[in-house]
């Protein structure tokens, strides 16, 4: 148990430190392919460090709400990434919430971040805040179906015991896998706020999605705000890989495995990170009403990997 | 002078060079009312009239029908402004744009009641002219509907937020509610409120609130020496300072009555054309990243880099500014530099060709560019759009094309126009000008022709109007000025810079109904209006 | 999606422009700053990662336009950790350009006092510092610090861009006040 | 042998679902550009699958079979379209006649429906890879769903060739491949319908100035803009304080 709790601390503090780099990472990439120098990968730490030595700045009208969500958020994502299986599907807090507890956390997130805007009343926040629940109410039905179609493979739905059954098994990806894979991407963009969906990097405030919502955050609260960001992409980064590339997870929770596992997380996320990087520099922003759309396609794509589960038996 | 007379003011170096037979309806019309109008020397022609209330009616008449009932008719109001004659007394001047030049009209008001005729019933931009007439001098158009401040906030300088006490046009009905946005805009973006009137997403107005960067520059003029007052004209708008400068020293040159050195005026179409591949340039890759393509703005701002660094090493000056000066130009063009410029053109072109390939081809930033922001023909011919804006919703109207004067006539400017009237439209208009561009800037380096670069300029003693317009990259520039030369002290009674943002700011407004609000920065950038030019 | 890695691939990483190559005086004014220090590794941390909001406050957009460059692959800035941001309550520095406006002094009094403090204040191009050619009357009110305190002046019609970025590390090291 | 054919059948059930992941991309799609790539991807898909399905049983004509879907429907009829396509300037949007949305809840309903009627069938067969059918099945429903909701000539061209795809999934996985001269007579069949497109699509340009099926198509909905003399938008009412 002692082991286990240990095993818990590391994935946690893995994530936190980890989440950051990733996002640095992304950024590096998206740099190089616009034929630029890139800052360095730890730029986004350094963000987070000034973040934390600045003073925060209340808006008028500001309710305890306001000050009280980076908190919140940031505990939510924190949790996210605790109950994943990231480096081992052996840890103590994998068994406390399942897959459903898990979409219902990153919800509640979602929610709390939109009162938070809206608490504030300016035109800007309201706007962000029907967009992100635009985007939310069609994508979270959608990351439940993949979910369910992997569950359906380990009749459990703990993440824990899903990614067992799918790591262990001679032929990884099944067909059903490569629908929800597709689903589960474009659930995981539009989720994060990347292009084609919302633009990370905008300066237009007509634009924004995420952005808008955090624009009267100021100091250690966009901090919080910014770290639970990166959190939230690490988390659906090792969902798809714990569900579609599970290989060389930690089976059990000394330690020492999960030291080794830490490794090849790390090319994995580099891997998925490249690539997410690639598609968002040859990508151009759909118009928000199409997004509705996009995500229609994600949730038929889920059901319909579902469906090819049911046919094949498998 | 008599301000009834209904007579063309006599003009210095008068003789009319570009007197045309094939004179459009409007024209003929305008002879038969003013019997004596001659045209002004310098590079355009002009005819500068000094009319009564009713023939300032109308000659707005004629040329508004004339618009209206052809479909093809240049004929067009350019410029309205007000200003005070060398005594003091009011004055209304308005510009328009006939087939075969400028017609000034001068209508001289009553000090006590200081009111003109209405113009924004016969041409539709004018009603925001005339609102800043008054900001700016207590002139009244009698009967105007819209009588609200446009350009000065607040007389008070320590009211707050002006732009909440003004009066914005409300809409009203089920699930309409409004945005405002500005004037500090979240990106690097010139000050400016807009405010939509929205249901859901889509647009069903757009007012825009402008007056932010008004710093007086009208006022400014006359507070300068004409020579020196070109640096002023230079930094009405800072990325059309060629433009700018150039309308001003024509109107100069033409007050002065001097004919430019045919190298100079060479020259000042090569930084013109330097000026519009420039912001070009940048347009085209602020586009694509406002559709969240970063990978556009990296690269053509790439090439912009390389292009300003060019200019740099030309001129001293990365835009360029103060080159273009009362008489010639600055800096002649070395010989030497002919070749490279050559091949900076012919390398350019590749590198936007290979770009404009990825363009065409990005099925993302097209699905946002067609389709979006459209102006037809029918309504950019109602709202009096000009300039680029103009030429991508089918009014082929290019000064360079129109009225060649010298370097033009040489050149052959090809004239690039579509009917789409949509951000692709947009697009595409300045990917063709942008090329054409490149084109003319080697023709002209490898044609220059001999002589001097700058003749210094002698005012004539006296009072003297001169008129300038220029085709800058945003549309048409038009300077309209008046000095008084008294012994060895001159100075500038009354000047006025007009940019073509004025004429296509209203439709933006067009452009943005039923569109989604995302979509107003992209359908805003493909527009790329001024907002400095405009607040004067 | 091929074309555009190609194009990627083709041009590589655009070098550098240092701004040690064309740099051009940076004008400070001790006495406003001193009251104001910053916290010794509050100036090193923003040396690593700031965060600048521009305010046009009446400009002929020509700094604008030079403003701008400092994102092209050349000069880079978020390559060196320096981003716009959106909104002033994100923001640690304020790019300031043009004579000030009567009707824009009001806006940018209300941005500067969005942002946390300490709030960094630099004035680009002669008329932020002057007022330029536009003159201190009428509706210009002219230079930026008759508004607010400003911590470094950029000069130049516009300056340069490697002039605009020497004189945000210098505002930020605060060489002049040291 | 054994373990390698398990995997071989599990390969062919999982490029089957790519295939009809393909055809759900075609229905989708907007763009002509991309309806002709993933319509190459997907013969791409139908190359691999022939040629496991030879090699699992050993017949060798389907190895020719794959060769000859290689050459006709990953590099020819693509070629051609792409130059039919660039040609005749083509790529507009504006495409789709029904929703989107409704479209993809039509293709849900197909596939539940293609599942159900070859759940039956499969169990009957005796061939390899018996659950295939049910999704190839589906692609050809998904296919002419396609057709259908298409308003223009080249989109519904590139949908029947969709059809013909999921026909010919169908037939390898499950009896092992049509007879040879079938498969070569439907495959010059293709060749030369998408020829006679060309031809046809050439000479309608000409004739009437519009390559839609059903007549041009309905003007694109747009709020109607008033004349300048009323910036307003007709259907709210304005006021001026």
């Amino acid at each position: 148990m002692a082991s286990g709790l240990a095993g818990q601390m590391l994935a946690i503090l893995a994530a936190l430190a980890l989440a950051p780099i990733l996002s640095g990472w992304v950024a590096q990439c998206r740099a190089w392919l616009q034929s630029r120098s890139a800052p360095p990968l730890w730029q986004p730490w350094l963000v987070l460090h000034k973040l934390f030595l600045r003073e925060v700045v209340l808006a008028q009208g500001a309710s305890p709400l306001f000050s009280a969500v980076p908190f919140l958020v940031f505990a939510c994502m924190v949790t996210a990434c605790a109950i994943i299986p990231t480096l081992s599907t052996d840890l103590p807090l994998s068994v406390v919430a399942d897959a459903v507890a898990l979409v219902g956390v990153l919800a509640l997130a979602r929610v709390l971040l939109s009162l938070a805007a809206m608490d504030i009343g300016t035109a800007f926040g309201s706007l962000g805040a029907r967009r992100d629940m635009l985007v939310g109410f069609l994508a979270e039905p959608a990351l439940l179906m993949v979910l369910f179609t992997a569950a359906l493979g380990a009749h459990s739905t703990a993440l824990a015991s899903m990614v067992d059954v799918l790591a262990h098994r001679e032929l990884a990806i099944l067909p059903s896998l490569a629908f929800a894979g597709v689903a589960f991407t474009m659930v995981s963009v539009a989720e994060n706020g990347r292009i084609p969906v919302d633009n990370p990097t905008t300066h237009l405030e007509l634009t924004m999605i995420h952005e808008a919502l955090i624009l009267e955050y100021s100091g250690p609260h966009l901090a919080l705000i910014e770290w639970a960001a990166s959190l939230k992409l690490f988390a659906y980064s090792c969902i798809g890989i714990a569900l579609f590339f599970p290989w060389g997870l930690a089976a059990n929770d000394s330690p020492l495995a999960l030291l080794f596992a830490l490794p090849i997380l790390v090319a994995k996320l580099a891997l998925g990170g490249a690539v997410l990087a690639v598609a968002e520099s040859v990508s151009a922003k759909m118009r928000i009403f199409r997004v509705p759309e996009y995500l229609a396609i994600a949730f038929v794509l889920a059901v319909i990997g579902v469906l090819v589960h049911i046919l094949l038996g498998s | 002078m008599e301000p009834s007379t209904g007579d063309s003011r006599p003009m210095q170096g008068g003789a009319p060079t570009h007197d045309r037979t094939s004179a459009s309806p409007p024209a003929l019309l305008i002879r038969q009312a003013f019997p004596s109008a001659r045209p002004m020397g310098g590079e355009l022609a002009t005819y500068h009239l000094t009319a009564t209330q009713a023939q300032w009616s109308m000659a707005a008449a004629a040329i508004s029908s004339d618009a209206g009932n052809r479909p093809e008719s240049p004929s067009r109001l350019i410029a309205l402004w007000g200003a005070s004659d060398a005594d003091g007394r009011p004055l209304a001047s308005a510009v328009y744009g006939l087939a075969d030049g400028l017609l000034w009209v001068d209508l001289p008001l009553d000090p006590q009641s200081r009111q003109y005729p209405d113009l924004s019933r016969a041409f539709f931009f004018a009603g925001r002219m005339q609102r800043a007439i008054f900001d700016l001098g207590g002139l009244r158009a009698i009967g105007a509907d819209d009588v609200r401040p446009w350009l000065v906030h607040a007389r008070d300088a320590d009211a707050r937020s002006p732009a909440t006490d003004y009066p914005f046009v409300r809409v009203s009905g089920a699930g309409v509610h409004e945005i405002a946005v500005g004037p500090v805009h979240a990106g690097i973006i010139e000050p400016g409120h807009f405010r939509f009137s929205v249901s859901g997403e889509k647009v069903l107005r757009l007012e825009a609130r402008l007056g932010y960067k008004h710093k007086g520059i009208d006022a400014r003029y006359t507070q300068l020496d004409p020579i020196l007052a070109g640096r002023l004209a230079g930094r009405v708008s800072g990325d059309s300072t060629v433009a700018h400068a150039w309308a001003y020293c024509m109107a100069l040159e033409s007050a002065a009555g001097i004919e430019l050195p045919p190298r100079a005026a060479w020259l000042r179409a090569l930084m013109l054309e330097r000026e519009r591949v420039a912001n070009h340039l940048g347009d085209l890759g602020a586009l694509a990243n406002d559709a969240g393509l970063a990978f556009g703005l990296a690269h053509f701002s790439r090439l912009r880099e390389l292009w300003l660094r060019e200019s740099d090493a030309l001129y001293a000056h990365r835009l360029m500014m103060d080159q273009v000066i009362p008489g010639g130009v600055l800096v002649d063009l070395d010989a030497s530099m002919v070749p490279r410029i050559g091949q900076a053109c012919r390398s350019m072109a590749e590198e936007v060709q290979r770009l404009r390939a990825i363009y065409d081809e990005h099925p993302g930033l097209q699905d946002r560019f067609r389709g979006t922001g459209t102006i037809s023909t029918a309504l950019a011919r109602q709202l009096g759009m000009t300039g680029l804006a103009g030429r991508a919703s089918g009014l082929g109207r290019d000064l360079r094309h129109d009225h060649p004067g010298q370097p033009w006539s040489a050149l052959s400017v090809h004239l690039c126009l579509s009917s789409q009237g949509d951000v692709a439209a947009r697009v595409a208009i300045r990917f063709d000008e942008l090329l054409e561009s490149l084109r003319l800037i080697e023709a002209i380096a490898s044609r220059l022709p001999p002589g001097t670069h700058h003749r210094a300029l002698r005012l004539p003693q006296g009072h003297h109007c001169g008129a300038g317009a220029v085709e800058g990259w945003r549309g048409e520039v038009l300077v309209g000025l008046e000095i008084e030369v008294k012994g060895d002290r001159s100075r500038i009674v009354r000047c006025h810079s007009h940019d073509p943002s004025w004429q296509n700011w209203p439709a933006l407004e067009h452009a943005i109904i039923g569109n989604i609000v995302p979509d107003f920065p992209l359908i805003n950038k493909s527009f790329n209006l001024s907002y400095a030019g405009h607040d004067l | 999606m091929w074309q555009i890695l190609r194009q990627a691939v083709r041009i590589g990483i655009c070098p550098k422009s240092s701004a040690r190559e064309e740099s051009e005086p940076v004008l400070m004014s001790p006495a406003e700053v001193s009251d104001r220090q910053l916290q010794a590794d509050l100036r090193a941390a923003l040396g690593r990662a700031l965060s600048i909001r521009v305010v046009d406050a009446g400009s002929c957009n020509g700094c604008e336009l030079e403003i701008n460059a400092l994102s092209n692959p050349f000069y880079n800035m978020e390559g060196e950790g320096i981003h716009f941001v959106a909104s002033p309550r994100h923001a640690d520095l304020l790019l300031v350009t043009g004579p000030v406006t009567h009707n824009m002094a009001q806006a940018l009094v209300d941005t500067w006092q969005a942002m946390p403090a300490p709030a960094l204040v630099v004035a680009v191009g002669d008329c932020g510092c002057t007022g330029g050619i536009f003159g201190e009357e009428g509706a210009s009110r002219g230079r930026v610090s008759a508004v607010i305190p400003v911590d470094a002046h950029v000069s130049g019609c516009p300056p340069r861009p490697s002039a605009i970025l020497a004189a945000i590390r210098s505002a930020v090291q605060g060489v002049a006040g040291a | 042998m054994n373990d390698l054919s398990t995997v071989g059948l599990q390969l062919i059930d999982l490029l089957a679902a790519v295939s009809l992941l393909l055809a759900f991309g075609l229905l989708i799609q907007r763009r002509l550009t991309a309806l002709i790539d993933f319509y190459a991807l997907q013969s791409l898909v139908l190359v691999i699958v022939t040629s496991l399905v030879g090699w699992l049983t050993g017949q060798r004509h389907l190895y020719l079979s794959a060769a000859l879907t290689m050459v006709l429907k990953v590099l020819l009829i693509p070629i051609l379209l792409y130059r039919l396509v660039r040609r005749l300037r083509l790529e507009t949007s504006h495409d789709t006649l029904v929703k989107l949305p409704a479209t993809l809840l039509l293709g849900l309903l197909l596939v539940i429906f293609a599942f159900d009627v070859a759940r039956p069938i499969a169990q009957l067969s005796t061939a390899i890879a018996s659950g295939t059918l049910g999704i190839a099945l589906a692609g050809i429903l998904v296919g002419f769903l396609m057709m259908i909701s298409r308003s223009r000539a080249i989109s519904q061209v590139i949908a029947f060739l969709a059809m013909e795809n999921g026909v010919f999934l169908a037939a390898t996985a499950v009896t092992h491949g049509m007879p040879m001269v079938v498969e070569l007579g439907i495959a010059v069949d293709v060749l030369i319908g998408v020829l006679i497109l060309g031809v046809f699509l050439f000479h309608l340009q000409d004739a009437a100035d519009s390559l839609e099926a059903g007549g041009p198509a309905s003007p694109t909905a747009r709020l109607e803009r008033s004349g300048p003399e009323t910036p307003k938008p007709r259907k709210a009412r304005t006021q001026t304080p």
